[in-house]
């Protein structure tokens, strides 16, 4: 039954994946995007990682697109936004394809040689305490690193993002 | 006595040359004369008083050694034998005499340093030359009066023409001493050696075959310094130098120097017919060929430039002949008469008011009868007056190719005889034209140095009698010199030749003067006839040269200069610099700017990756 | 190591050190020119009374004279290690004497004298260090540490093309110098898999066992760096535009000295390192040698500009040596080298005369030069005599080299020595050329006045200094060669026999 | 077993390629920063599978750290955005080309 | 985690703490002194890594506190001091907030000693974040300059996704291995021999995001952008940290991989001669000189790239040593750069050079002894580090990139010597430039001797290297 759920949830996370990036509207596309974190969330479950599967869900579903969309709004760029109003059409598409499409037979081909292929994932379920007690005890050093690099990353964000630097006249410039 | 004081002899003139050359321009005019003339005349003392050392084989000092390396041995050292002995005589003889002309006749230049200097230079180079006894240092000397030549030749370098004319000397010399350095090489690395004596001694080792080529390259040598066909364009030019310089340098001296290259390496070229021949071919047809060109010339010291020619060519023809006696003795006679000419034209010149045509002379017998008296004599000996010293140096070495007997000598012969003829006649041509008829030139009354008349005396007597010095038995003479030079005594001609080659040589004379008595007793311009102008610019071989070398090789200089260099090697070495600026241009097209462009390049980079390990991995 | 134990005393050190030090010293008091002018001054006589002193004091014997050998950077074995021997002290002894030639024709300096002195100096350094050094990489440092003050000489004070030739002259030896440090680097590490020791020292290095191939393709690495800079027929064209462009003290330097590095090298280290290969070589050296000196020669006499003849004519002097080196025997070894030496004196005796000249007049070009004899009789009569000694005039300096050369050469290549031999008359032909454009004829429209507005002085009290005993030295080198050609001879033969004899 | 663990990292490739396409192909900045979210996610979906495939933990915990990561750079991307948006009044890349050669 | 493990990551965690601390002390007292007390505390990480020995040798099975690491601890804290003793005129000028800038610096440098330590990839992944996100804003950190946002944009993106390649790769290493920690990580990487394919795209991935984050070809084409439009003092802490430090961790990555590496060797050997090359020929006609700077930094990364290739002891120790020489002769580069730099502007156009050597002298001839270091001319550093390199490629056998090095070396001195020309060779129309602050004398003086004397004597640190390498 789990194997079954895994393939629909795969076809759901890549079907909405392609949606999202094809969509011209990033607010379709956040969404779309939403739509296979959450299927790729319950694949995390599936491969017994239910604490990884909260936090797709909460950072990257619930923080990170938040964000996002909260961005775009803030930015205005509706529909007919004219960054990419006429999107990528076939011709900006094909090549990219082209060449996406011959990386992934290479990697896919090259898979092929290794013994992995042979393994299965087994039934196994990560328990939060024993995945809280990973976190904090192995790798706490590095949850300090990754605290600070928050921290810093809020500070280059607040810098970076603070409204009026000084030379800017209010219409910007062109 | 000490044989060292041979060095005297070349120590002395090159004393008073670095003297002058250094401190002169700073010294009163008369000393620099003076120390100049002085340092010569000591030297002709020297030769005098070491004139017992000459004896026999000579003597060979050396000072000390100037270049030695693995089995190269070549001293600053002096041969002084009879040949050097009597060479040495002459020349600082004829060049003290010229020196005292000198003083009066450059008493005017403020120059006077510099030409005593290359003067003294001059005398020092050719007495290396005569006693040298290696090539090395022979060829020092031979280098160093053609410096010393160049020098003088271009003395009045404000005109072009002179420093031109020296240039063209040098150069054209270079190009015997060319084939003389090659000689030297040769015979270094056949024998190793360069000393004189034993190449002399040793040439019969050498394998006959190579012996031709090297007489040849001799030759070649010999015929850049004696102007010889057909290294003899520079000679006429040369008279571009003040009047003592043509009598010293390119009358007496250096234009002998051949000759007596070839004397002294006698033992080395008697070893082979084929020189010998040669140079006698060249000494002959070159006597015919100056001879032919005197004809016509209208400058005085052109005239008698060409007739030196000439009578070198006599001297070639007689070693070829291989009577060394007559060839030096008919150097040592014609270096008097000749520079007695020159020295005479000198004053003439000046009495005619720096005046060098001939057709603006004329006439000058009545400004200065001594002077006619002594020109007349060197005019007689030139043209071989019977019994002056020129007759019977020019009639031994006639007789010398007559009793040869084979044909080319009986040719060579003729050549010499009929040369003889034309001698006489542009002797006494020169003689009329000068001296006859009424006075073409400008009025001007010139004060003339007594030094400018009173230095001709001793050398017209010397030339009147030099032929003493080598008289036949024949005459009741007993060849001395050639005793003295310890070579054979002339061929034993029977009497009727000795007699008949008399009586012909005098109508020979006379055949000459006549004519020239009948056409130019009383002056009438020359007709201006194409042949006239031909023989004027000596036979065109300027022009020739001209066309067949000097052009081509400008030519070939230009050439290698703007399409070797320039062109062909900076053009490849930019062109690469060119080339990878401008590749350099496309690579920076990449750097569009353009982000995704950028992105592009990963995607890139890593299907390339991946499409190189899958092929690894799978094949 | 096959190096005796070093000196007590290091005075090749000394020797090599002191003008680096003036070097530092001028950059430090760059404020005050004059301080920096007699400094440099200072720095090149003490070296060339130190030199003077080894040249007396040292016998003239083969073999090593003096050592110098100290640990530097272990890791890849290289050693600070330098010798001197007959070859090296002459050479070293001409680069001191041209130094101070150097900087008294440059006394009058004016831009930036500080910095110009100070390369001058260490121009200096690199050069005695060339001559010194016996470890490859220590040679290699210094070799390259000649380019970078001449490309700055030549660039900041040159003249009109200044920089075009500065780029060129560098790129020409630097592309040389690469190959030599690529085949150095191969060498080291051929030599170090073969024996386990890892060094650069050359007499370990002479040792290695090459297959023929890889002995070739070393050797012309070598071959190219060094021949480059000698410079022979086809890479020469760097050298007319950096004489040409060069600053006096410039041209001196690269003709005097830069020259003889090329030389040097090929006598030092190609040669004994590659015998064989230098055996198969020999033939095309002479052959290349006998087209440069007709080349060279050729090209020099369709020259206008004086510096330019003059730059050519070392092109066709080189040709002669690298013709004698080609020869492999005892006496045109012995005449190379001497020539070598003459050719520097003469040469840079030319070039600063001609700077003089530039001083006064202004223009270097024949065409408007003229009739100076009568204006500067004593500047003309030097330079008479240099243009002599050039054209190789028996009794001068360049003559005694040039015989000797073609006495040896002609015992190898009859032929070419003797067609070489021509190459004497083209030298006279271009040499006459200058002489008769410089010195005679009317008084050229450059020559009237000088650059004061005044008719131009003839030398002065500093410039008879210059110039005297270098004239001197030309008369002594050609008479005498002797105490020249001493030190040289037991060294040359050492190095012959390193060499396999035809 | 669940699945071959082949088929997830397929899974992942897939994505992983359609989030490179779309960086490469978009001119929205905020597109492209979408498509850097995708593949980060692909890595994620490998990380997990290893995990379970290994049994290990270390493999959610880096899936973890990879999550904080990618929100630290979000937050300084958006902030560029923001600001580029003041600056240009746009956010399509293709403006941003003043530098270049 | 224990105060063992604390004591002995003291150098990297006095650098975060103290940025912090910097930033936090900044809020309330804002003043462009917090640079030199940044500066100041960076030497005191500095010191503490040369001084204080670390307890256990690896700290949480993720970053070594070996001598090597520490070594690289010290250096990169140097850097990042030297570089805000750079910035303080820098900032002055361009009236950039003090501790902010100071902050990012630090932490940019406790992010590099974090990777250049690193044992596992996890460590690896947070190091090169750590800084890669400073350096997102500290390339941008000149607001009102729209060549510094655009700069900022694009190293943004790129490294963004250079990221997810990275961590595309850790992921497939980690699958195919079960572990993180090196050498395990490549240990399970082993298939009878070769390289597992898993191995292999993972290793692909991540040499993309390390050919980014080095600035090799074919994914250097930001280099010159990011350079140009950065402001001068972090282009020096960008062209050297952040590449140094990937390349400094990338030995004990290689080290670990064995004889692995055999597999991607023709891929190194075509990245190293395509950098090479592609460096090279776009450096040739740049008239700018950052953007030179930067191309030229390509060809070295590609030298580096050799080192790394050849392996084994004297390769890496050659390799180090470049990397010395290059981060020094760079340093000063830029220093000189941003001393040059002005309120409204800073000269990078060769024509803004032109004659300045007269008018700047000390600053211009430091510059000129950099390039030419960079260029490998003795006497200077550079000499030596390429002929290490050289040596190395010979001894391992790759003739023919050791060819394609002295050309790049031969053709390198084109453009090195271009602006050496321009600034000593050319009349001077350049115009006079405010003279430098105090610190910066410093520390260009402190470069130069450094060029000169490891150029002249580089014994000691060839023994001092060969003893660290692990």
């Amino acid at each position: 039954m789990a194997t079954w759920l895994f393939y629909i949830l795969g076809a759901v996370a890549v079907v909405a994946t392609a949606m999202a990036v094809t969509r011209r509207n990033p607010v379709h596309a956040v969404i779309y995007l939403v739509n296979s974190f959450f299927a790729l969330a319950l694949i995390f479950y599936l491969l017994g990682a239910p604490l990884v599967a909260a936090w797709e869900v909460i950072i990257y579903a619930g923080a990170i697109m938040v964000l996002f969309l909260f961005i775009i709004m803030m930015l205005k760029l509706s529909p007919g936004e004219e960054a990419d109003r006429q999107g990528p059409g076939p011709l900006q598409w094909l090549p990219v394809m082209l060449l996406g499409g011959a990386i992934l037979t290479c990697t896919l081909l090259l898979l092929q040689f290794d013994p992995v292929g042979g393994q299965g994932l087994p039934h196994w379920y990560a328990s939060p305490r024993d995945f809280g007690y990973a976190l904090f005890h192995k790798y706490a050093l590095a949850v300090e690193i990754v605290s600070f690099q928050l921290l810093f990353a809020a500070v280059g964000a607040f810098y970076v993002g603070r409204a009026g630097g000084r030379k800017i006249a209010p219409g910007g410039e062109q | 006595m000490d044989s060292r004081l041979l060095f005297l002899l070349i120590l002395l003139p090159l004393a008073g040359g670095v003297i002058n050359a250094c401190v002169g321009c700073r010294m009163p005019r008369r000393l620099v004369a003076l120390l100049a003339t002085t340092s010569i005349l000591g030297s002709f003392i020297a030769t005098l008083s070491c004139w017992s050392l000459a004896a026999g084989s000579g003597t060979q000092v050396k000072l000390f050694t100037w270049l030695a390396s693995a089995g190269l041995q070549a001293d600053i050292g002096l041969l002084f034998d009879p040949l050097a002995a009597s060479m040495c005589l002459m020349v600082t003889g004829v060049a003290s005499l010229i020196h005292i002309y000198a003083a009066g006749y450059m008493e005017h230049d403020e120059n006077q340093a510099r030409f005593f200097a290359l003067l003294n230079l001059f005398v020092f180079a050719m007495l290396c030359i005569i006693l040298a006894d290696n090539l090395l240092l022979l060829f020092l000397g031979w280098e160093g009066v053609g410096f010393c030549s160049y020098g003088l030749i271009g003395f009045w370098y404000e005109k072009k023409e002179n420093a031109l004319a020296g240039r063209k000397a040098f150069i054209v010399t270079r190009v015997g001493d060319l084939f003389f350095t090659i000689a030297l090489l040769w015979l270094f690395s056949l024998l190793g050696t360069v000393e004189i004596a034993e190449i002399n001694l040793r040439a019969a080792e050498l394998d006959p075959a190579l012996i031709t080529p090297l007489v040849l390259l001799l030759l070649g040598g010999a015929c850049g310094k004696s102007a010889q066909l057909p290294l003899m364009t520079w000679l006429p030019d040369a008279m571009a130098g003040p009047t003592p310089v043509s009598a010293l340098i390119h009358a007496a001296t250096m234009v002998t120097a051949g000759v007596y290259l070839l004397c002294r390496m006698f033992p080395l070229v008697s070893l082979s017919p084929v020189g010998m021949a040669v140079i006698a071919c060249v000494g002959a047809f070159t006597a015919l060929y100056a001879a032919s060109c005197a004809l016509a010339q209208r400058e005085i010291k052109r005239v008698l430039a060409y007739s030196t020619m000439s009578q070198i060519g006599y001297m070639f023809l007689a070693v070829g002949m291989g009577s060394v006696a007559a060839a030096v003795n008919h150097l040592l006679v014609h270096a008097f008469f000749k520079a007695l000419l020159f020295m005479g034209a000198g004053t003439l010149i000046h009495l005619a008011g720096e005046e060098n045509d001939i057709y603006q002379m004329g006439g000058l017998r009545k400004k200065n009868p001594l002077l006619f008296g002594l020109f007349l004599i060197g005019i007689l000996c030139l043209a071989g007056a019977p019994f002056t010293g020129g007759f019977f140096s020019k009639d031994a070495i006639l007789l010398a190719a007559f009793s040869r007997g084979d044909g080319l000598s009986a040719c060579l012969w003729g050549i010499g005889v009929f040369t003889a003829g034309l001698t006489s006649f542009y002797s006494f041509r020169l003689l009329y034209l000068v001296f006859f008829g009424e006075y073409r030139g400008q009025e001007t009354s010139p004060h003339l140095s007594p030094l400018l008349i009173w230095t001709l005396p001793p050398l017209a007597l010397l030339g009147l009698f030099g032929g003493l010095l080598n008289l036949p038995y024949f005459y009741g003479g007993h060849e001395i010199l050639s005793r003295f030079l310890g070579t054979p005594p002339s061929a034993e001609a029977p009497l009727a030749t000795e007699l008949g080659l008399l009586v012909l040589m005098s109508l020979v004379f006379a055949v000459g003067w006549l004519p020239a008595h009948l056409l130019y007793r009383n002056f009438q311009p020359e007709p201006e006839t194409p042949w006239r102008r031909f023989l004027l610019q000596g036979w065109r071989f300027d022009l020739l040269y001209e066309q067949i070398i000097l052009r081509p090789y400008r030519f070939v200089a230009r050439f290698c200069w703007l399409a070797g260099d320039r062109a062909l090697i900076d053009g490849v070495v930019e062109g690469i610099g060119r080339t990878m600026l401008h590749w350099g241009g496309y690579f920076r097209l990449l750097a569009t700017g353009q982000i995704s462009f950028y992105l592009q390049g990963f995607a890139w980079g890593l299907l390339l990756m991946l499409g190189w390990l899958l092929l690894k991995t799978a094949v | 190591m096959t190096f005796a134990a070093p000196t007590e005393f290091p005075i090749l050190s000394l020797v090599l050190w002191l003008p680096f030090v003036g070097t530092l010293l001028c950059l430090l008091m760059r404020h005050s020119p004059q301080a920096c002018r007699w400094l440099a001054l200072l720095a090149t006589l003490s070296v060339l009374l130190l030199t003077v002193g080894l040249f007396v004091g040292l016998p003239a014997e083969p073999g090593w004279l003096l050592k110098e050998n100290y640990a530097w950077i272990p890791s890849f074995g290289i050693r600070y290690s330098l010798a001197l021997d007959g070859i090296s002290l002459l050479l070293i002894s001409l680069t001191a004497l041209l130094q101070v030639a150097a900087v008294l024709i440059s006394w009058k300096q004016q831009e930036h004298p500080p910095l110009f002195y100070a390369l001058v100096l260490v121009l200096e350094t690199g050069i005695l260090g060339v001559f010194l050094a016996t470890d490859l990489i220590l040679f290699y440092l210094f070799w390259e540490l000649m380019l970078i003050p001449m490309l700055f000489l030549i660039g900041i004070w040159g003249h009109e093309n200044r920089v075009y030739a500065a780029l060129k002259f560098f790129f020409f030896t630097l592309t040389g110098s690469l190959c030599l440090l690529l085949a150095i680097i191969s060498l080291y590490l051929i030599h170090g898999e073969q024996t386990g020791v890892y060094s650069f020292a050359f007499e370990t290095l002479k040792q290695t066992q090459l297959t023929g191939g890889m002995e070739m393709l070393l050797y012309l690495g070598f071959l190219l760096a060094f021949v480059v800079k000698v410079p022979l027929f086809p890479f020469h064209t760097w050298l007319p535009d950096a004489h040409t462009e060069a600053p006096a003290a410039g041209s001196v330097d690269l003709a005097g000295l830069l020259l003889k590095t090329g030389i040097y090298g090929l006598i030092r280290f190609a040669f004994p390192l590659f015998p064989h290969a230098a055996e198969q070589s020999l033939p095309y050296l002479a052959v290349l040698a006998l087209i440069g000196i007709f080349y060279a020669a050729w090209i020099a006499y369709a020259q206008t500009d004086i510096k330019r003849v003059v730059a050519y004519s070392s092109v066709a002097h080189m040709g002669f040596v690298i013709l004698g080196l080609s020869a492999w025997n005892q006496l045109a070894w012995e005449g190379a080298l001497l020539l070598m030496i003459n050719h520097g004196v003469t040469t840079g005796g030319l070039f600063i005369l001609i700077a003089m000249l530039q001083e006064r007049t202004g223009s270097r070009d024949l065409r408007g030069l003229g009739g100076v004899w009568k204006t500067l009789p004593f500047f003309s009569a030097f330079f008479l005599l240099f243009c002599l000694a050039s054209l190789g005039l028996p009794g001068l300096a360049n003559f005694a080299g040039e015989i000797l050369v073609l006495l040896g050469a002609f015992a190898r290549w009859p032929l070419l020595a003797a067609l070489a031999a021509a190459g004497v008359v083209f030298s006279a032909a271009y040499m006459l050329r200058v002489v008769q454009g410089v010195l005679w004829g009317p008084l050229g429209q450059s020559c009237k006045i000088d650059v004061k507005d005044s008719l131009p002085t003839d030398l002065d009290r500093r410039e008879w200094i210059l110039l005297i005993p270098l004239a001197l030295l030309v008369v002594w080198l050609g008479l005498y060669p002797a105490p020249v050609l001493e030190p040289l001879r037991g060294p040359i033969g050492l190095l012959l026999q390193a060499g396999v004899l035809p | 077993m669940i699945v071959p663990f082949q088929h997830l990292l397929i899974l992942a490739s897939i994505l992983f390629l359609l989030g490179l396409m779309a960086v490469l192909v978009r001119r929205n900045l905020i597109m492209l920063l979408i498509g850097v979210e995708i593949m980060l996610n692909a890595a994620g979906l490998v990380l997990v599978g290893a995990s379970a495939l290994w049994q290990q933990l270390d493999g959610q915990v880096m899936v973890i750290f990879l999550m904080a990561m990618t929100s630290a750079e979000v937050s300084i991307s958006l902030a560029m955005v923001v600001y580029l948006n003041r600056r240009k009044k746009t956010i399509d890349v293709r403006a941003f080309d003043e530098l270049r050669g | 985690m224990s105060g063992l493990e604390l004591q002995s990551l003291l150098p990297q965690i006095l650098l975060a703490l103290g940025a912090t601390a910097v930033l936090m002390l900044g809020a309330w007292y804002p003043s462009r002194n917090w640079i030199l007390a940044g500066a100041a505390i960076a030497l005191l990480a500095a010191l503490s890594a040369g001084l204080i020995a670390p307890a256990i040798p690896e700290v949480a099975q993720l970053y070594s506190t070996g001598s090597y690491a520490r070594f690289f601890v010290a250096l990169w804290s140097i850097l990042g001091a030297l570089t805000l003793l750079l910035s303080l005129r820098y900032t002055e000028i361009h009236d950039l907030p003090g501790s902010e800038y100071a902050a990012l610096v630090l932490f940019a440098s406790c992010g590099m000693g974090l990777l250049s330590a690193a044992t596992s990839l996890i460590g690896l992944f947070l190091g090169l974040e750590a800084f890669t996100l400073v350096f997102y804003v500290l390339i941008a950190f000149k607001r009102e300059d729209s060549r510094g946002a655009e700069a900022g944009l694009k190293y943004l993106v790129l490294g963004a996704v250079a990221t997810g390649f990275l961590a595309f790769g850790i992921a497939l290493i980690y699958a195919a291995s079960g572990s993180f920690h090196l050498p395990e990580a490549f240990a399970g990487l082993q298939q009878d021999g070769g390289m597992r394919a898993l191995g292999l795209v993972g290793w692909a991935l991540m040499l993309v995001a390390i050919g980014f984050k080095v600035s090799l070809a074919p994914f250097h084409l930001w280099t010159p952008d990011v350079y140009q439009g950065a402001p001068a003092p972090v282009t020096g802490l960008l062209a050297t940290g952040s590449k140094g430090a990937v390349i400094a961790a990338l030995v004990p990555l290689f080290v670990a991989l064995g004889p692995l590496k055999a597999d991607l060797e023709q891929i190194l050997w075509v990245l190293a001669a395509l950098s090479l090359l592609a460096g090279t020929f776009a450096a040739l006609p740049q008239r700018n000189l950052k953007r030179m700077l930067a191309y030229s930094s390509v060809v070295h990364m590609g030298y580096l790239m050799i080192g790394l290739l050849v392996g084994g002891p004297a390769a890496y120790r050659a390799l180090l040593f470049y990397l010395i020489a290059y981060t020094v002769a760079t340093l000063g580069a830029f220093g000189v750069l941003s001393s040059f730099s002005q309120r409204d502007d800073e000269p990078q156009e060769y024509a803004d050079f032109r004659g300045l050597g007269y008018l700047h002298p000390r600053r211009s001839s430091v510059l000129a002894a950099c390039l030419l270091s960079l260029a490998g001319i003795p006497p200077l550093v550079g000499f030596f580090a390429k002929f290490g390199i050289i040596a190395a490629a010979l001894k391992g056998g790759y003739p023919g990139l050791a060819v394609i090095a002295i050309l790049a070396a031969l053709a390198s001195l084109y453009y090195y010597l271009t602006p050496i020309i321009v600034l000593f060779m050319q009349q001077r129309d350049a115009r006079q430039l405010r003279r430098g602050g105090r610190y910066e004398y410093f520390v260009l003086t402190l470069c130069f001797a450094v060029l000169l004397l490891l150029g002249i004597y580089p014994a000691p640190l060839f023994q001092f290297l060969a003893s660290l390498l692990p």
